[in-house]
């Protein structure tokens, strides 16, 4: 069976600094994966090698069974590589109504046309408004985003990338920032998430790791340290040295 | 061979002056995000004090250039205290109308106070003669404006790099609310830094008035020239402004030379190609 | 001020058209502000200058002036003024106009108009021929700078490098003198065309050097330009090298020659006017136009182009005894004649251009020890070789 | 800050119309201008001026209010469209509408090349001075080219053919003025609906974050070039009204100085609305109508000083201190300049 999304040997060097060493990992359809590691691990550079941001030093990224190493960001969201972003990258002066249209327009290929009515179709008014009522978002949608609460700007970052269709899903820190009264939400939607769709998901709050991921890798100083399940990873003495080691040896990867 | 030493020596000689002009807008934009058209225009006031104490009082020349400096400086205060001051940080085209709006004052007012005509800056018997150096004959002001640049450059290099003010400076920069968390008065550093910015266009406006003639519509007339070569040498970097004026100054020079007729596109090309490959100027900072 | 009377426009333009049957009203469009501000104040000067000696009425008509601002050229801003001067002010005759373009967007006006454009400067040749109604009592770049050519032989200069300023005037200045120096033997070794914006002009000296001429030709605008080619030409060493310099009297404009200072000494410049030209009329309008414009420095060639053209306004004023009929205002001043501060000049009745004087002059050191042009030669009755035959 | 707490009633609250306010804003627009022609009808030379720098103001306001990119150059756009028409009305097409269609091609075209440079630079300053090389560039070639354009001596012989064959350009300007009310009007409606199209909310996604446009999966480039070509075209309009109204085409049709007085009218009036670059075209240049006629050797002083107290005390602009004081909002606007 081949895997719908692989990376071989990712490596990434800035100057003589590797950030990036070696990384192999696989996604089948469905998968649930959780990345983690202590900070500077690596972890947002492997993101940006994966959607395409950053060049890779070596290493190759599959899609599907395609080589996409060579395509650019955009059009690996096209073949369906959908990411979130840690920190929201929102246009702070639409709404989320305004922001789930423009993305699904754009997948139809409509966004970039000029004489046509941004809200007159009512197959996408639909679509627009089941992705907000699965995500919660139906009683913000015509608000500014600058207006409303960062649990909801998170939410909206995952409405996008659904509506997208994307194939594979990496979320970027999904709950960070997000106050603890809302995160109960945002583990909602996570089990919403289309059956099929393979996520690849990177965060800190362990508890959310623990009850969302079938398959937990770690990643310290660049390189894949653990691959398992969740119930191993504690015991794993690699981890353990990975996450208190850092505390003993400072920062090693800046 | 000797035409090409004497090009050099004009490319090197004008560049040197645009330099110590542009320089202080250099230091503005990179260093303050300031982006002030109305650089051109204290440059100016500083050539019109010099014209009057030189010409028309009859003082020594490098007197004059000292009350320029001064005299600028002490017009800008007030302006920087109540003016420049509320637009640190505004949106870029702010700025561009702020400082376009206080260019048409002061062009306004200069016009009123000294009329229309051309102001000369009398120069001293020893920069007004051409000197011989050999395979030509060069203005002594020339040579004369090479070695202010120099200095111009040294001085501000140490000044920036070697000082305790340079490292407030650099400080306020890159993080202004921990600098001043750290105790630092940061509208300090921004006035005295405007005032050296102001200080040096006035230096330049007199010593380079033998290239670009001090008349009230200087501060329009030069202001793209300024703004392109600021851009090109990359904003707060001293030697990307050396390097941008130079090389500007030798493709306008030897362009100039050697089609005279399309003496801009060489320019012009040539600014759209650097700032093509290197869009944050020749050196500047990331 | 006679500006004044443009106040009312702040609140007044609903009280327009109020105008006494028996005032007489002319529109002056010009630069009054701006980069060019001065040469405005010339043509102000010159208009005042005219209505101080010859009184503020023609034949009984009352002349009433209407100054508009123009500061650079922009010929639509020009036919907006030329517009509302006809349209609003009712004026009955358009005068002043410093910028070619300027003139070429207000000729398609004066038919419907009904009325004459006197220009007091812009000096393309080409103009003339956009309207009959167009009269011009300045001077075309052609005309005073072919005398140069017969002067250049006649000074023994074989050999001439032509730098000129890259836009019109510099391009007509060029040809003009080309063809008069190539038609009294000598040859142009090489044309070079400046950028009007060269601020160094230490590189196009090294050309001319390069190029081996005994003489260097030059037009640029009036202005800050002429300094710092004069200062390279002194800097580079061609002075004391023996290249002459040979350059229409634009170069030298006298409110340009304080700046020049002893640079300027020993330039040969063809002209049609210096403020220095002796002779009793000029003596008078220098008077005049002096207390006009506030200082003797900065009087200039624009102050003798719109006080002779008030002098043409008043001519036809009078041969229409203050009826508005541009035609018949335009036929009366065909082959008029008179004394102008200039010299002798009278409008030709088939280009209705003037022919006058133009004089050859050096820059000298007076007894004042100010610089100022001398007239050193005199070739009388020139009209403007840029027009004689018809066509191209 | 609201918390998710609160669960979601089902249904979204109803949009809000919008386009109503355009309607009136349009008819205001209307009836300002036909205002103009009642009670100034000696002056319409000028207010077609007015008009024809307020299609100018307009396209730069499709680049900065909608896309962020700044630009100091437009006046490229608006000589090219004024020259392409002074130039194939002097060869001999006359007819009003096509030479308007020329200029826009001309523009549109003149768009496409200034976007491929100007795109280069993903940033203001090295934008700024992108634009202000190019527009000098087409100056330069425009004085060069003085077989075509009449180089620094203008254009002039231009005679369009009268409007339908019936109202002549004359002396009065009133041909002129309705001609250039309704190219403004029409050109006002359809930038209303471009802006308001799928592409036009693009355009303001990448305003505010490239980055996330690209990974919605929409290349940026094509957008903005896109746009470029617009903006040319309605530039273009505006040059091709300029050279049938005042008949002659100069260089300072393509000159720095234009494109950096229209970018002052626009912030002036405010950008990101398509009415500031109205309103801020109609007070920049009344006021300095006004002033010069008063006192001509003073206008620049009091216009610089109305530039400090715009800045001082409406950095958003006239329409924004509009918006401040009436709560109405004109259009969307980003965040940042």
């Amino acid at each position: 069976m081949s895997d719908l999304f692989r990376v071989e040997g990712l490596s990434k060097q800035f100057g003589g600094l590797a950030v990036s060493r070696d990384i192999s990992l696989s996604l089948p359809e469905g998968e649930r994966l959780a990345l983690i590691g202590p900070n500077g691990a690596g972890k947002t550079t492997f993101v940006n090698l994966v959607t395409g941001q950053l060049k890779p030093s070596a290493g190759r990224v599959f899609l599907n069974g395609q080589d996409v190493t060579g395509l650019g960001a955009v059009q690996r969201v096209r073949r369906g590589l959908v990411r979130t972003f840690q920190v929201t990258r929102l246009f702070s002066e639409m709404t989320p109504e305004e922001h789930v249209t423009l993305t699904i327009l754009q997948r139809e290929g409509r966004a970039n046309r000029v004489f046509a009515r941004f809200r007159g179709d009512s197959a996408v008014g639909g679509e627009v408004e089941g992705i907000l009522a699965t995500l919660g978002l139906l009683d913000v949608a015509r608000r500014r985003v600058g207006e409303i609460a960062y649990g909801q700007q998170r939410l909206l970052e995952i409405a996008i990338a659904l509506a997208l269709k994307p194939k594979v899903l990496l979320l970027d820190e999904p709950a960070a920032g997000v106050p603890s009264t809302d995160t109960p939400r945002i583990e909602r939607a996570l089990e919403q998430l289309p059956p099929s769709l393979a996520v690849l998901m990177i965060e800190h709050d362990m508890d959310l790791v623990f009850r969302f991921a079938r398959r937990v890798v770690v990643l310290a100083a660049g390189e894949v340290i653990f691959q398992g399940l969740p119930a191993e990873v504690a015991a794993d003495d690699r981890v353990r040295e990975a996450y208190l080691g850092s505390y003993a040896h400072a920062r090693r990867v800046a | 061979m000797q035409t090409i030493i004497s090009i050099a020596v004009d490319a090197l000689t004008y560049g040197m002056a645009l330099f110590v002009i542009c320089i202080g807008l250099s230091l503005t934009m990179g260093l303050m995000r300031l982006v002030n058209l109305a650089h051109g225009a204290f440059a100016m006031i500083g050539g019109y004090i010099a014209s009057y104490a030189a010409r028309d009082l009859g003082l020594w020349y490098g007197f004059a250039v000292l009350l320029a400096i001064l005299g600028t400086v002490l017009i800008a205060i007030p302006l920087e205290r109540f003016l420049f001051r509320r637009i640190y940080g505004a949106p870029q085209l702010t700025q561009v109308l702020m400082t376009i709006g206080i260019t048409f004052c002061i062009i306004g007012i200069t016009n009123y106070l000294f009329g229309p005509t051309l102001k000369t800056i009398p120069l001293p018997r020893g920069l007004a003669e051409p000197v011989d150096i050999g395979f030509r004959t060069i203005a002594a002001h020339r040579l004369f404006v090479l070695v202010c640049g120099i200095v111009v450059a040294g001085g501000l290099w140490s000044l920036i790099e070697r000082t305790a003010f340079g490292v407030k400076l650099r400080a306020a920069v890159d993080n202004a609310a921990m600098t001043s968390a750290l105790g630092v008065r940061t509208e300090v550093v921004y006035a005295v830094s405007f005032a050296l910015a102001v200080g040096l266009g006035a230096l330049g406006g007199v010593i380079g008035a033998e290239f670009l003639p001090v008349e009230p519509y200087y501060a329009l007339r030069y202001m793209v020239t300024f703004l392109v070569v600021v851009s090109v040498g990359g904003a707060g970097s001293i030697p990307g402004a050396v390097l941008a004026c130079l090389l500007l100054g030798a493709v306008d020079t030897t362009g100039r030379y050697l089609m005279p007729d399309f003496g801009n596109f060489f320019f012009y090309a040539a600014v759209i190609l650097i700032v093509c490959l290197f869009p944050r100027g020749l050196l500047g900072r990331a | 001020m006679a500006v004044r009377t443009l106040m009312g426009a702040a609140f007044g333009l609903l009280l327009a058209g109020t105008a006494s049957a028996e005032t007489v009203k002319v529109g002056i469009i010009g630069p009054f502000s701006g980069p060019f501000a001065l040469q405005g104040k010339n043509f102000q000067a010159g208009v005042e200058a005219y209505m101080a000696a010859n009184g503020k009425q023609a034949k009984g008509h009352d002349v009433e002036i209407i100054y508009k601002d123009l500061p650079a050229a922009n010929p639509q801003a020009s036919r907006a003024l030329a517009q509302e001067l006809i349209v609003k002010d009712k004026v009955q005759y358009l005068g002043g106009v410093y910028f070619t373009p300027d003139a070429l967007a207000i000729t398609p006006l004066l038919k419907q108009a009904n009325a004459p454009l006197v220009i007091f400067n812009a000096a393309t040749s080409a103009i003339m021929t956009q309207s009959p109604l167009v009269v011009r009592t300045s001077f075309t770049t052609a005309q005073t700078t072919t005398p140069l050519g017969k002067v250049a032989v006649d000074r023994g200069i074989k050999k001439v490098i032509t730098t000129v300023s890259d836009y019109g005037p510099g391009v007509d200045a060029e040809n003009a003198f080309k063809k008069a120096f190539e038609a009294a033997g000598g040859q142009v070794v090489e044309s070079i065309r400046m950028p009007l914006n060269t601020t160094d002009f230490s590189p196009i000296m090294q050309r001319v050097k390069d190029s081996g001429a005994e003489a260097v030709f030059s037009f640029l605008p009036s202005g800050p330009t002429t300094l710092g080619y004069v200062k390279a030409y002194n800097d580079t060493g061609l002075k004391q090298a023996g290249i002459k310099f040979l350059a229409p009297g634009d170069l030298t404009q006298e409110s340009d020659l304080p700046a020049l200072g002893d640079g300027a000494l020993g330039l040969l410049t063809s002209f049609h006017y210096a403020v220095s030209h002796d002779s009793p009329e000029n003596k008078k309008f220098v008077e005049g136009a002096t207390k006009a414009i506030g200082g003797a420095d900065q009087l200039s060639f624009p102050s003798v182009g719109a006080y002779d053209g008030m002098h043409v306004i008043y001519k036809m004023i009078e041969a229409t005894d203050g009826k508005q009929d541009a035609e018949k205002a335009v036929n009366a001043v065909k082959g008029l004649s008179w004394t102008s501060p200039r010299g002798p000049v009278s409008i030709d009745p088939e280009t209705r251009h003037v022919t006058q004087n133009i004089y050859l002059r050096e820059v000298a050191k007076g007894q004042d020890g100010k610089t100022y042009n001398k007239e050193i030669q005199t070739f009388p009755n020139q009209k403007d070789p840029g027009l004689a035959p018809a066509g191209q | 800050m609201q918390t998710l707490a609160q669960t979601q009633p089902v249904a979204m609250p109803q949009p809000k119309r919008a386009w109503w306010r355009d309607i009136v804003g349009v008819a205001l627009i209307a009836a300002v201008g036909l205002a103009g022609y009642w009670l100034f009808p000696d002056n319409l030379a000028l207010l077609t001026r007015v008009i024809a720098m307020a299609l100018l103001a307009l396209s730069i306001d499709l680049l900065v209010g909608y896309c962020g990119i700044a630009t100091l150059g437009q006046a490229a756009l608006f000589g090219a469209g004024a020259y392409a028409a002074g130039i194939a009305c002097v060869n001999g097409i006359t007819e009003p509408f096509t030479l308007v269609l020329i200029g826009a091609v001309a523009g549109s075209l003149a768009g496409l090349v200034m976007g491929v440079v100007m795109l280069r630079a993903s940033h203001g300053l090295p934008q700024l001075v992108l634009s202000i090389a190019i527009v000098q560039l087409f100056h330069e070639a425009a004085n060069k080219a003085s077989a075509w354009t009449g180089g620094s001596d203008g254009l002039a012989g231009l005679s369009p053919a009268a409007l339908f064959g019936v109202f002549e350009f004359d002396l009065w300007g009133r041909t002129a003025y309705l001609f250039g009310l309704g190219l403004l009007l029409t050109v006002f409606i359809v930038l209303k609906f471009v802006v308001r199209s799928p592409f036009g909310m693009l355009c303001r996604g990448i305003k505010e974050d490239p980055v996330r446009v690209g990974a919605m999966g929409a290349f940026v480039f094509p957008v903005l070039l896109k746009m470029f070509m617009i903006s040319g075209s309605v530039a273009g309009i505006g040059g091709a009204l300029a050279a049938i109204s005042t008949q002659v085409v100069g260089l300072d049709s393509v000159s720095f100085e234009l494109s950096a007085n229209a970018l002052v009218m626009l912030v002036l009036g405010g950008i990101g609305t398509l009415y500031g670059a109205l309103v801020g075209t109609v007070i920049f240049m009344g006021f300095e109508h006004v002033v010069s006629s008063i006192n001509p050797f003073h206008w620049m002083t009091l216009v610089g000083v109305l530039l400090i107290v715009m800045v001082l005390f409406a950095p958003r602009g006239l329409t924004g201190l509009m918006e401040t004081y009436t709560g109405l909002k004109l259009g969307k606007r980003g965040g940042r300049a």
